[in-house]
């Protein structure tokens, strides 16, 4: 069961990332991003990270590709136009690429000989009560200082699209 | 129940300087609306003594260091040096912003808290001592920037700028992260001191070519935020694009920040690794050295020049890097407190040269600036002279330092070339003071306007400072030296 | 593989009578809406116009089914789709009952109960954006793509609220399953106040409440939130380009959405099925009371007809009305369906007034919509979080 | 066959963000460059989680929370960003960027504006 709700979620998410990559239009790509993304945090619960898979698609599907998907909406963006790229990338990147999957691979593959075997259920550390004691005891300082960021982006935001009051 | 959760009051102090950055940075969200345009200056006046205050905070915090917040902060001398360094940089920023705004009517309290609140993130890099907690700074000192860069909306150049910095940003910010990760799960710990303990006790059961992989990704993360070949591509075009003010506190502030996390990442966890790193850092520093210099000599546009002279300065400290020693540490510390001081002193001459919607940015434009602003043209001697590194500098110190660094740790082809890559650069430098001197005044000079208050404090300071590290490096030297001991 | 046929009997259970209910849902709102303007509504099909919902998906079945040729056929296609599978999701955690025992098996009325119920249900409602925001960019047409844009920004901006006011009562409860939501809200203070959200301390909920209703007008895109799809400025919005079963599925979804919104408003501060006062008050008694005098009402409006087929159509409903007054009197089958009862009153009153406010209030104008949800709803709802926050930290 | 090796998730994490950063390399609108690099976020997201259940801790799940928190604020400012060079061009193409090469110059604004910003070849 584990194996077959792996394979079937990681090929969804393996081929909706190909599909961002590959897509002319814009918002194709958005939407086979949020694919991803809802893989993905199916992927976490069966690793035992319930509430960062609903963070996920509360978060990262529903407010941050909203964003994306109602910027290409607003700008009416078209299809990708292709024009000469730049020569080094496209000299150096497909290698460079595969050099950099190749590497990350086989770091999956060779590093951890004696990490567990995941069984859905065998760790149930990811509960909301879990990660709000670790977040409000050892992580106090980032929790707060994200704030910070969060004010920033606020201020940013408002700063550059704001409409000018003359 | 809840005292447990509650930080002690020795933890808050540690956090003072970015606590009081903090609030004064919201509170001038919350005047922005109050304050009509007549008291626009007050933003500036009000962030140069909250910046003063949180220096004298950071200075005051070290009476008592030590780690805070579950490890998160290490409040320590090096973290005070470059809190001390950061801050700086905001008040030599914040000066020549006045006038800047002034002129190009974008006199805002959103500036300044931007400006802020990019130091707050700049100071949580440096005292962090935890992964995670550097990761959340970078983002803060880098989001704050993005939007800096691009704070001019309607100016097409800062609009490039800012997307090309945020775009590349954010993807160096990837690796970094990804970089993180590994780290994390090969030692489960993203503590710097237990993340060393790890490696060192080989309790991993993998061999160090896969911290080394881990390594190299954060490598590729930091070598952008400090513009280092081959991740340089960014800054030329973000430097020009960017407001001046701007350009000078990109080319000082966020890259002391970023080479204080590369020295304490990689001169702590990743130390005992070190001979795996350091050709990499070889590599890219000699790169970035001689990339730099020889785009250098072919810019037209000042600003431009400024950036490829930075990624080239840039090199240096990561010669310095390269000698993976104390006295390493110690000369990049001393090159970043320098390089601030003199970068941002010639970037505020150029804001003040270039005058409104930034025209006049060419090295011709400073024909004749000798003649009709001798004092100007003077000061900005001194800090091309720095820049060069001519004796009596602050530039001359910290470049002999790095070498002498290098030399010790047996560094001697990379000594060689970069001293060679030295005198290559004079040469575009000595371009713009042949210019200053030695030519009719130009369309520029002859429309200069008189130094404001704050500009002639802009310039002033910048400059004592390059002229006290130059002629007495010892107190700063000592400083750094005693704390560029991380593993204690 | 018990378990497995169970849950397979209960989602039949649900689908077949939620898909009623919104078919249903539609004939209540036209009825209301015709009687709060003194009209009649629908009554030519069937008896006081029961089977006009039954015609209309007759209708929409058969009806052409247009596709405009300058859309963009994939998302056009798939973003009805992705609208009612979204909205149809979410009652998947919803629990109606408590525990029934049910030819031996016992059995929760509900179809599955997770730990992170709350956070289920607001990530699935978030994604339900991209159902409208897609549908008014494949149309192609600029009427559809503002309505597509409006919807987006206003789902997002009341989101913001909605989620805070679900915090305070999360706060209280500390759980976020929606079982165990509910089962902390038995009980009574002084023996007839009943312990929901709404009234329980250290704070009660009725800011949060207020909050989470009026954003959750705004989630299901009612009036007076309805601007995607002001018909007066946008032609329909989102759907315009729209017909047959795939704009049903648009309307089917914001039903749902208002079943959603509705069940959830109960769940968190209405208490669920818990019922409004003790047993020992005689709350057992509510529904037959109810119940015999719809009968009796019933009963005498068939004896005084006002239209000559009432005389036949009444007295059957008055039947019916009786015979649900004694199921509820018997002991075996009222254990199982007094919860379910009380969950369905407490819903169905909040759907009334969904309709009532359809039909009383006008629209706002889109500018009031975001000022109104950014300048008072979120600080509102911040402040209230706050207060509960603080009171719950301190009040032991 | 009931439990997946932890090496395929990390696999998987390597997979995405490599194909992440190859949209970064190869594409040329603005948005989908932005949106590879959030795919590259979410790969790293999975490497904690998948950290964190080998270590059965709960603090890998706290990077990819901050992560999370990171990437909504890059993209609130990210989009910004590109809605201020899409007002002043109108063109979402990267390579459209290029103001700011050396022969370009910037004395006479007035006159930069005037030529067109898009449609050049």
């Amino acid at each position: 069961m584990d194996v077959i709700l792996f394979l079937v979620f990681a090929i969804i998410a393996v081929l909706c990332a190909i599909n961002v990559v590959v897509q002319t239009h814009p918002i194709a790509s958005a939407l086979s991003l949020i694919g991803v993304m809802g893989s993905l945090a199916v992927l976490y619960l069966l690793l035992g990270a319930e509430f960062i898979a609903a963070a996920q698609v509360i978060v990262y599907a529903g407010a941050v590709m909203v964003l994306f998907v109602f910027v290409i909406m607003l700008l009416n963006a078209g299809e990708e136009v292709h024009r000469g790229r730049s020569f080094v990338v496209q000299v150096l990147g497909a290698p460079l690429l595969i050099a950099l999957l190749g590497l990350l691979v086989y770091f999956a593959q060779r590093l951890f000989p004696g990490a567990p075997m995941v069984r859905f259920g065998a760790f149930r550390g990811g509960t909301a009560v879990a990660v709000g004691r670790a977040l409000f005891t050892q992580y106090l300082l980032p929790f707060e200082v994200t704030s910070v960021l969060i004010l920033i982006a606020i201020l940013g935001a408002i700063v550059l699209a704001r409409k000018e009051l003359d | 129940m809840y005292a447990s959760l509650v930080p002690t009051s020795a933890e808050m102090i540690r956090f003072l300087p970015e606590l009081i950055l903090t609030v004064v940075a919201t509170l001038f969200m919350v005047l922005d609306p109050l304050l009509g345009r007549q008291s626009r200056h007050v933003y500036g006046h009000f962030s140069i003594l909250a910046l003063l205050g949180a220096m004298a905070a950071a200075v005051y915090v070290y009476r008592d260091p030590g780690a805070a917040f579950s490890g998160m902060l290490m409040v320590d001398g090096f973290a005070t040096f470059f809190r001390v360094v950061v801050i700086g940089v905001g008040i030599l920023t914040v000066l020549p912003s006045y006038r800047y705004l002034d002129r190009e009517d974008a006199e805002t309290g959103e500036y300044h808290a931007l400006l802020l609140f990019s130091i707050v993130g700049q100071c949580v890099m440096v005292t962090a001592n935890e992964l995670i907690m550097i990761f959340i700074g970078l983002e803060i000192s880098s989001i704050a920037s993005y939007v800096l860069a691009g704070y001019l909306r309607d100016d097409r150049r800062a609009n490039e700028a800012a997307l090309k910095y945020f775009l590349l940003g954010s993807f160096a910010t990837a690796f970094f992260l990804y970089g993180v990760a590994l780290i994390y799960g090969m030692t489960g710990s993203t503590n710097l001191a237990t993340v060393r303990r790890a490696i060192l006790g080989g309790s991993l059961g993998s061999a160090p070519i896969f911290i080394g992989v881990a390594a190299a990704l954060m490598f590729v993360g930091l070598g952008f935020k400090v513009s280092g070949a081959p991740f340089q591509i960014w800054a030329p075009d973000v430097y020009q694009g960017a407001p001046t003010p701007v350009a000078a506190f990109l080319s000082a502030g966020p890259k002391a920040a970023a080479f204080a996390i590369f020295l304490r990442i990689f001169l702590t966890a990743f130390q005992p690794i070190g001979p795996g790193w350091e050709p990499l850092v070889w590599v890219s520093a000699l790169a970035s050295m001689t990339l730099g210099n020889f785009a250098a000599l072919t810019q037209s546009n000042i600003k431009r020049l400024l950036a490829y002279s930075s990624i080239a300065h840039a090199g240096y400290v990561l010669v310095a890097l390269a000698a993976r020693s104390n006295v390493g540490t110690a000369a990049a510390m001393f090159y970043m407190a320098a390089y601030a001081f003199m970068n941002i002193g010639a970037f505020a001459v150029v804001s003040h040269l270039s005058g409104k919607g930034e025209r006049y940015l060419k090295v011709e434009d400073f024909a004749g600036l000798g003649a009709k602003q001798p004092g100007t043209a003077a000061l900005l001697s001194i800090f091309l002279l720095s820049l060069i590194g001519v004796p009596l500098t602050g530039g001359f110190f910290g470049k002999f330092y790095i070498f002498k660094a290098a030399l010790d740790s047996h560094l001697v082809w990379l000594t060689v070339l970069g001293l060679l890559n030295s005198a290559v650069a004079a040469y575009y430098y000595l371009r713009i003071l042949v210019m200053m001197y030695m030519r009719e005044p130009g369309e520029a000079a002859s429309r200069i306007q008189p130094l404001t208050p704050g500009l002639r404090a802009a310039l002033v300071l910048p400059a004592l400072g390059t002229l006290v590290l130059g002629i007495f490096p010892g107190w700063v030297l000592d400083f750094a030296g005693r704390s560029s001991v991380f593993v204690r | 593989m018990d378990f497995l046929l169970l849950s397979l009997i209960k989602a039949a259970v649900v689908a077949a009578v939620l898909l009623t209910t919104l078919a249903y849902l539609q004939w209540v709102e036209r009825k209301v809406i015709a009687h709060i303007q003194v009209r009649l509504g629908p009554s030519r099909v069937g008896p006081h116009g029961l089977l006009q919902p039954l015609a209309d998906v007759i209708k929409l079945i058969t009806k052409e089914d247009l596709i405009p040729p300058h859309v963009n056929k994939f998302f056009y296609l798939a973003a009805p789709f992705l609208a009612i599978t979204m909205s149809l999701l979410s009652i998947s955690v919803i629990p109606f009952g408590s525990e029934v025992r049910v030819l031996g098996q016992t059995t929760w009325m509900q179809l599955t109960d997770l730990n992170i119920g709350v956070l289920f249900i607001l990530a699935v409602s978030s994604m339900g954006v991209y159902g409208i925001a897609l549908a008014g960019w494949a149309s192609n047409n600029k009427y559809s793509l503002l309505g597509g844009l409006r919807s987006s920004a206003q789902m997002i901006s009341y989101e913001l609220p909605l989620s805070l006011a679900i915090a305070s009562p999360l706060l209280l409860a500390n759980t976020l399953s929606l079982r165990e939501l509910v089962q902390k809200q038995g009980g009574f203070e002084f023996g007839f106040l009943p312990r929901w959200n709404i009234f329980q301390g250290p704070w009660p909920q009725i800011i949060s409440f207020l909050i989470f209703v009026i954003a959750g007008f705004a989630e299901t895109n009612r009036v007076p939130f309805d601007l995607p799809e002001a018909e007066n400025e946008l032609v329909a919005g989102f759907h315009t380009e729209y017909s047959s079963m795939k704009f049903a599925a648009f309307f089917m979804a914001e039903y749902a959405n208002m079943i959603t919104v509705t069940c959830l408003t109960t769940i968190l501060f209405l208490g669920g099925w818990q019922p409004l006062f003790p047993a020992s008050m005689g709350s057992n008694l509510v529904p037959p009371v109810i119940f015999v005098l719809a009968g009796l009402v019933a009963l005498y409006h068939g004896l005084n007809p006002a239209r000559r087929k009432d005389r036949f159509t009444l007295p059957v409903f008055a039947v019916v009305f009786f015979a649900l007054a004694a199921v509820f009197l018997l002991p075996a089958a009222r254990e199982a369906i007094l919860p379910l009862f009380w969950f369905a009153a407490k819903t169905g009153f909040l759907l009334f007034v969904f309709i009532w406010i359809r039909g009383t209030l006008p629209r706002f104008r889109y500018d009031q919509l975001m000022a109104f949800t950014w300048k008072f709803l979120f600080p509102v709802a911040v402040l209230n979080l706050l207060v509960t926050g603080l009171l719950v930290a301190l009040v032991p | 066959m009931n439990a997946v090796p932890l090496s395929w998730y990390l696999t998987l994490s390597g997979v995405l963000f490599t194909l992440g950063a190859a949209g970064f390399l190869f594409r040329r609108n603005i948005i989908t460059v932005f949106m590879s690099i959030e795919l590259m976020l979410n790969a790293v997201n999975l490497s904690f989680i998948s950290f964190s259940y080998a270590f059965r801790r709960v603090d890998g799940q706290i990077f990819t929370f901050f992560v999370m928190v990171v990437a909504a604020a890059e993209a609130a400012v990210g989009l910004a960003i590109i809605l201020t060079v899409f007002k002043n061009r109108n063109t979402l193409n990267i390579d459209d960027l290029n103001s700011m090469k050396d022969e370009y110059q910037p004395a006479q604004p007035e006159e930069a504006s005037e030529t067109a910003p898009v449609s050049v070849p």
